[in-house]
């Protein structure tokens, strides 16, 4: 089956991609200014953030899992890495090490809920959620945190976010044009090209598909089930806190009301990324595919000055009809009947 | 016709709005305020939505740079992410305004709608209704910044009148917003009957204490003081026996139309000033009822100054068509 | 037999109030196959378990090579050189995965192995696994598209290659013909000569009496019965696995009642051949044949999970091609198919529940489940199929293998049809409770048209009327089970003679 | 097993309700004005609309399924019935209608795409999820629906909430006390017992139960999977939009508004319902008492002045602590090994 070059078999791997290359003719065209580097840059800008949360929560579904609070903790690392820079006046370093750390715990921490106490994981996950969102916002009362700000004791925050922290989020390097790429989008294709690795090339990711397809046989062969469900969710954890560290260099402020969207829109994105090369099941390069392919999509409805309403229903209605004719087709091939 | 370079050739100048806020009718009437506006000096105009991402909102303004537009409206944000680009666009010779977020930067004109006076106008009607000695109930949610400016002015007024006891702190922005804060409102009244007044500096937030206050059927006793104005508002503030008494606002749609217009005095070389303030208007329940007015409207022909602010204005200035 | 590979004494178990396991001594040697027999539920597997690091045990101790061997996780079994491969075949495979992974699988659990794999290597040395064990298959394939014997057979395959020191096969044929099986004996034999120590539980004579150097016998969690005096006295071992003498089958061909069911031109698939048959009432008629040679698929039609190619089929008379299952069980056909644990078993339900599944709509009042009457249904459906249960609010998961099997069968038998069909029903059950469905099986026959499905021709020779031989999708032979000559079906099973010399040996 | 009345399966049991009952009587002592019945009714009334929805995402969790896209249901049938009255100027009665109509399509809809096309469930109703955001929004141009505004055409709306409609939404019958219960709590009373009279008592729900532990055996013994599983999804679609109506009749206007902290309230009502009496799966009666939870929790903390972000935290917190303990528990006693 694999060696059938058929028509729908061409279309179930590259259908997707093909999708995605005309919308980029068609913005190309009808929106001015899409084309260019310049606007590509953007594009891999806004959807850094999301996809790197996305790259995470790919590692949990791998294992069968899912992770609900990457969004809180990415606003928890947010928070954290402000409360560290200005109130406590840490250094950059200290504030980017703790929230790394602060990323592995939630993850340790939602892991062994699920492996260690059997809590379901989309049960454990929501409570650390709402756990995280409360937590974030005790330190400080729910103010946001700002350079100058007044703390509850009365007194001054004096700290400031240092130029050190602020470039993680805002320095573009050369390449070709000047300041043409940040160092965010940089820190995405490398988490992104890390986390293909782990999961296609190494024995590690392969046990981890394994246990995601079937926990017991999994165990019974001697894989240590409970350390890779763990690992997954300390993956996820802290690569939502390398989001959160990116939000808070690119706000200089640890801003109480950003990142609402995140879970969404990261969900949707390494769901997104089951349809990318006729996969229908999770993987990273999907996921990063899939990041672009929401990012390319308000792109250009951005510049065709459609209304944010729009913006919605087109991303809901493009990413339907694509996965209807991804799954589809995939799902007709496979079988003939039981 | 009669408008001086560049704006006298229509289409030729581009400009654009960079929002962080879009969704709810305050920002669809500013959105409405500024397309009219453009449309009356004929500029061409482009609109990003960031959706409240603000990392987001400093690269579009970027975008706006790169489209080599004329003048760029900042609509709300955050200072820290928005200075530098504020900054880039200034030095690219972008003329830009900001509204309702300080970019710190002196070639920018800050507009604003005055949060703070917001909250001072229709707390001073609150003391007026009830003098100036009662018990409280304040809906606050901390860290957004316009509720952050209001509450300043409470903090005052708390501070000045010793009378004034804050009986309960609460309020959420879980969605849908109205609705989770008549479930709160309800436990507030229910905890603390002798609350008679309800400062709700948010119309979502006015709306949700006055379901609570409907159903605890307490009409009569508690007074609900708030901010900014819709139609939905309006009718809410008249329906009989409505315990929502006065609420104190800006029109959105005048704030729009005064964005575009410092930035047009901007781009024919003038100077709109630093600071332009648009001034809030204090409408009363009574007030409503006496007009009978049913939308935003019939409020604006009804009271000139809500209609039009007489800010940002040049002679040659054309006003979008009523 | 010089050195003990492992020596357990005075091992214990209990699941709640339930002794499964109680004060077991029993010794492994090097170079031995010793083959454990007991009846369904006698605890068998839960030995295993214990032994291979998935329960713990409650008492006693286990000696491996000299050494306390208390294994925790499977992981730690492995390290010991104790390798298993589990009565559940799902448990052996995982479906997502490409056969090669599969194969690979210790390999990839092996904390030694690197860290990166290389996909061609892996491919390579998949192949050679599934050589030993002549799987023929592509090994990039996935496993969710293999059927039950070839899950079985990789599961094996990989276990094999794991250089075992002790080494537990656990109902390793339930989904075998006899041609894989004899494979498989090959394999043994080997490492039987590399003095690996095997433990082998079945409930098939045929293998016992071809592998076994020695058989001990469990009843009721304890040890019954050893025996190790060449040659064998496998009645002696029946016996001392049941506690009384098993009697003999004899099957008195019925009277034919009309024709239920008529095949005619029926073709499997694309150019497969014709197939005519005609099955009568209180007829029970066996089809038997190699893996692979079609059975399944003629069950899949008559059930209406997929279609003939060509062909019609004609149920008392009336022309009948039902689109789904649930068409067919509102004819009257009911199936149970074979491959219990994907097929069959609801794993969160109890016993009750599963039992009374498919006719749900007849013990409800608009729609409401009549409790009480599910509740007594599935009492006297425990009785009549000998289901080793607490009660009927079991959680099915804590049954034995062989209980399971016997409830997803039970089910079908709630209500009289037309024609039923069983696919592989005896598949893990054991000799005795194989015997008493196959009476009640034909006790039933009256009212319907029976058709089972068997890859042994032991089974076949002691429930049905007819046996069929079934090969390449096509009928080759056909045998009234009245004083039959074996051989002659294995002949027609082959399908040509080289084969049979190996079959028959 | 059944019959073992240990500390432990009682705990497993009885652990969550005790936890719940503790709660009330710490909130009776400690929050003035908690205890009553007045106090009670607003809890049932605080958690009526999240509640009905929980218990429509139920039947899919039932079928293993999810339902992403009930927020965006109850927010899209807000806008509609406020469409069809003040605009379209159509009586209650039709507009109530035309909300539960659009429910039962979109879970149709998202039936269909799960079924026929093999959309995973989660992926085809986020689409769903951003189709509706965005739809919603398009008829009034993202604007609020009020008597009196003005239509994109000019005119002005002169329809009106009749107070047939605004009944469903604020009537309260006399129960002892006078105007004592709202009419949404009856509905969400009646929709319980409803969903739990299906999902435990009728043949159905046991179908339905079946295919979510294994569907390929339930279609095998003659259940029709497919029409059970898009039933999963209508009954959530009109159970959304049911909630979409008391929201609207509550408000007494259309208001733009997101729906997500609906969706994941509903969702961890569902989930903390598998904690209730031990079930360790999705059921009717251990939603509405997760429903139930919540709403106290949330009502004792208002009434205890509890700054808005210790609500969260408590809440998570709580969860997790019930969740920990009811797992750990059952699990154990479950099985001996993995
Ligand atoms: N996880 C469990 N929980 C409770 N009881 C169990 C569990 N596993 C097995 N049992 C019980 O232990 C007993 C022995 O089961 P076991 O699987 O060892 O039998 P077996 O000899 O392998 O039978 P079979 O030949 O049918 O495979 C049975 O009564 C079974 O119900
Ligand atoms: N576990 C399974 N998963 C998926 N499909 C299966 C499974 N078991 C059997 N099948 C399907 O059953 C059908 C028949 O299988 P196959 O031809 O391999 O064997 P068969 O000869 O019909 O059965 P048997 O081995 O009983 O003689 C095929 O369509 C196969 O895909
Ligand atoms: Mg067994
Ligand atoms: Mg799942």
């Amino acid at each position: 089956m694999s060696n059938n070059f058929s028509i729908r078999n061409l279309s179930i791997k590259y259908g997707f991609l093909v999708l995605l290359l005309v919308l980029i003719i068609f913005f190309s065209i009808f929106a001015s200014g899409f084309a260019g580097p310049r606007s590509a840059v953007f594009i891999f800008q806004s959807v850094a953030i999301t996809g790197i949360l996305a790259l995470g929560v790919t590692c949990t579904l791998v294992v069968d899992g899912f992770d609900l609070s990457i969004g809180s903790v990415a606003t928890s690392s947010l928070m954290m890495s402000a409360y560290m820079l200005v109130i406590l006046e840490q250094n950059a370093f200290v504030a980017v090490v703790a929230c790394l750390l602060m990323g592995a715990f939630v993850g340790l921490l939602n892991g062994l809920l699920i492996v260690k106490m059997k809590v379901p994981d989309l049960l454990a996950t929501l409570g650390m959620m709402f756990l995280l969102i409360g937590l974030q916002r005790v330190p400080t009362e729910g103010r946001s945190i700002a350079t100058g700000m007044r703390l509850p004791s009365g007194e001054v925050a004096d700290g400031i976010f240092p130029g050190s922290f602020l470039w993680i989020g805002r320095h573009r390097f050369d390449f070709f044009l000047e300041n043409l790429i940040p160092v965010p989008v940089i820190i995405f294709l490398v988490v992104a090209v890390l986390v293909w690795i782990f999961l296609e090339l190494t024995r590690h990711g392969r046990l981890m598909y394994a246990i995601g397809s079937n926990e017991r046989a999994a165990s019974l062969a001697g894989a240590n089930v409970n350390l890779y469900k763990i690992l997954a969710y300390v993956i996820s954890g802290v690569t939502a806190s390398i989001g959160g560290i990116l939000l808070s260099a690119r706000l200089g402020r640890g801003d109480i009301a950003s990142g609402n969207n995140l879970l969404l829109d990261s969900v949707a994105a390494a769901l997104i990324g089951f349809a990318v090369l006729g996969a229908a099941k999770p993987n990273a390069l999907g996921t990063a595919i899939g990041a672009l392919f929401v990012g390319i999509l308000l792109q250009g409805l951005t510049m065709m000055n459609a209304p944010y309403y729009t913006q919605d229903f087109v991303k809901g209605g493009v990413l339907v009809i694509a996965l209807v004719f991804t799954f589809a087709l995939t799902s007709r091939s496979r079988k003939g009947g039981h | 016709a009669g408008m001086p370079a560049p704006l006298d050739d229509p289409g030729k100048v581009k400009i654009a709005l960079v929002r962080y806020l879009s969704t709810g009718d305050f920002f669809q009437a500013y959105l409405g305020g500024v397309e009219s506006q453009s449309e009356a000096i004929g500029v061409d105009l482009r609109v990003f939505d960031s959706r409240q991402d603000a990392a987001l909102q400093a690269d579009m303004v970027d975008q706006a740079i790169a489209l080599g537009v004329d003048g760029i409206i900042i609509q709300h944000g955050l200072t820290e992410s928005m200075k530098d680009a504020a900054q880039r666009a200034v030095d690219a010779g972008i003329r830009v305004v900001a509204f309702d977020v300080n970019v710190e930067n002196s070639a920018i004109p800050q507009v604003e709608q005055s949060d703070y006076m917001l909250g001072k106008l229709a707390l001073e009607q609150a003391i007026k209704d009830n003098g100036n000695s009662f018990k409280a109930g304040y809906v606050y949610v901390p860290g957004i910044a316009p509720l952050d400016r209001r509450d300043k002015a409470w903090e005052e007024v708390k501070a000045a009148n010793p009378g004034i006891v804050e009986t309960a702190v609460f309020g959420t922005l879980d969605n849908p917003i109205a609705n989770s804060n008549a479930n709160q409102a309800r436990s507030v009244l229910q905890a603390n009957p002798d609350i008679t007044v309800m400062f709700a500096p948010y119309d979502e937030f006015a709306k949700g204490v006055k379901i609570a206050v409907d159903e605890a059927g307490l009409t009569d006793q508690i007074d609900i003081y708030s901010a900014d104005v819709s139609t939905a508002d309006i009718s809410a503030m008249r329906e009989p026996g409505s315990a929502w008494v006065a609420t104190v606002a800006t029109n959105p749609a005048v704030v729009g139309e005064v964005c575009v217009r410092s930035l047009a005095i901007m781009l024919t070389g003038g100077d709109p000033g630093r600071s332009v303030i648009v001034p809030p208007t204090l409408i009363t329940q009574a007030f409503l009822n006496e007009q009978d007015i049913k939308n935003m409207e019939d409020l604006g022909s009804k009271m000139p100054q809500f209609q039009h602010a007489d800010v940002a204005m040049t002679e040659w200035m054309p006003l979008p068509k009523r | 037999m010089s050195k003990i590979a492992c020596k357990i004494r005075n091992l214990e178990k209990s699941f709640g109030p339930n002794k499964v396991l109680r004060s077991i001594d029993l010794d492994l040697f090097p170079g031995e196959v010793t083959v454990l027999m007991g009846a369904n539920g006698a605890g068998k597997s839960t030995l295993v378990k214990i032994l291979c690091g998935v329960h713990q045990s409650d008492n006693g101790t286990i000696n491996l090579f000299g050494k306390l061997f208390k294994p925790r996780r499977p992981a730690e079994a492995f390290q010991a050189g104790v390798v298993t491969v589990h009565q559940a075949i799902n448990d052996g495979v995982v479906p997502d995965l490409s056969v090669a992974s599969n194969l690979m699988l210790d390999k990839l659990t092996n904390n030694k192995a690197g860290f990166f794999i290389a996909e061609g290597v892996i491919r390579s040395e998949a192949k050679k696994i599934a050589d030993t064990m002549g799987l023929s298959l592509d090994v990039s394939l996935p496993v969710s598209e293999l059927g039950v014997a070839d899950r079985q057979l990789i599961a094996i395959a990989r276990a094999m290659a794991r250089n075992p020191k002790v080494l537990i096969l656990d109902e390793p044929t339930s989904s075998l013909s006899a041609k894989e099986a004899d494979r498989l004996f090959q394999v043994l034999d080997r490492l039987r000569n590399t003095d690996v120590a095997i433990l082998y539980i079945s409930h098939r004579m045929s293998d016992i009496r071809e592998i076994a150097d020695k058989i001990i016998c469990m009843r009721d969690g304890s040890i019954s019965g050893t025996f190790s005096t060449k040659p064998l006295d496998y009645e002696g071992a029946v016996t001392a696995m049941l506690g009384h003498k098993m009697t003999e089958v004899d099957v008195k061909i019925a009277k034919k009642g009309e024709e239920i069911l008529n095949l005619s031109n029926l073709a499997l698939s694309d150019q497969s051949p014709r197939i005519n048959l005609s099955v009568s009432k209180n007829e029970v008629v066996a089809i038997t044949g190699l893996l692979g040679s079609g059975k399944t698929k003629l069950a899949s039609i008559l059930f209406g999970v997929r279609k003939q190619a060509h062909g019609t089929i004609h149920l008392n008379g009336q022309p009948f091609s039902p689109s789904s299952p649930r068409e067919a069980i509102k004819a009257g056909v009911y199936m149970s198919p074979k491959d219990r644990a994907s097929n069959a078993v609801i794993s969160d339900f109890d016993i009750e529940k599963n039992l009374t599944l498919p006719f749900l709509h007849s013990y409800s009042w608009l729609s409401m489940l009549r409790f009480k009457l599910l509740r007594k249904l599935a009492k006297d459906k425990i009785e009549d199929m000998g289901v080793i249960c607490q009660s009927e609010g079991d959680e099915i998961e804590t049954l034995s293998g062989g209980n399971q099997q016997k409830v997803v069968v039970g089910r079908w038998l709630m209500q009289s049809c037309n024609l039923l069909v069983l696919d592989e029903p005896f598949q893990g059950v054991d000799i005795k409770a194989r015997r008493d469905i196959g009476d009640y099986i034909r006790q039933t026959a009256g009212s319907r048209a029976t058709i089972v499905l068997v890859a042994e021709l032991d089974e076949a020779l002691e429930i049905a009327d007819r046996i069929l031989v079934m090969n390449e999708k096509s009928l080759v032979g056909e045998h009234v089970n009245d004083n039959v000559n074996v051989n002659e079906i294995l002949v027609d099973i082959a399908g040509n003679n080289q084969l049979l010399e190996q079959v028959s040996k």
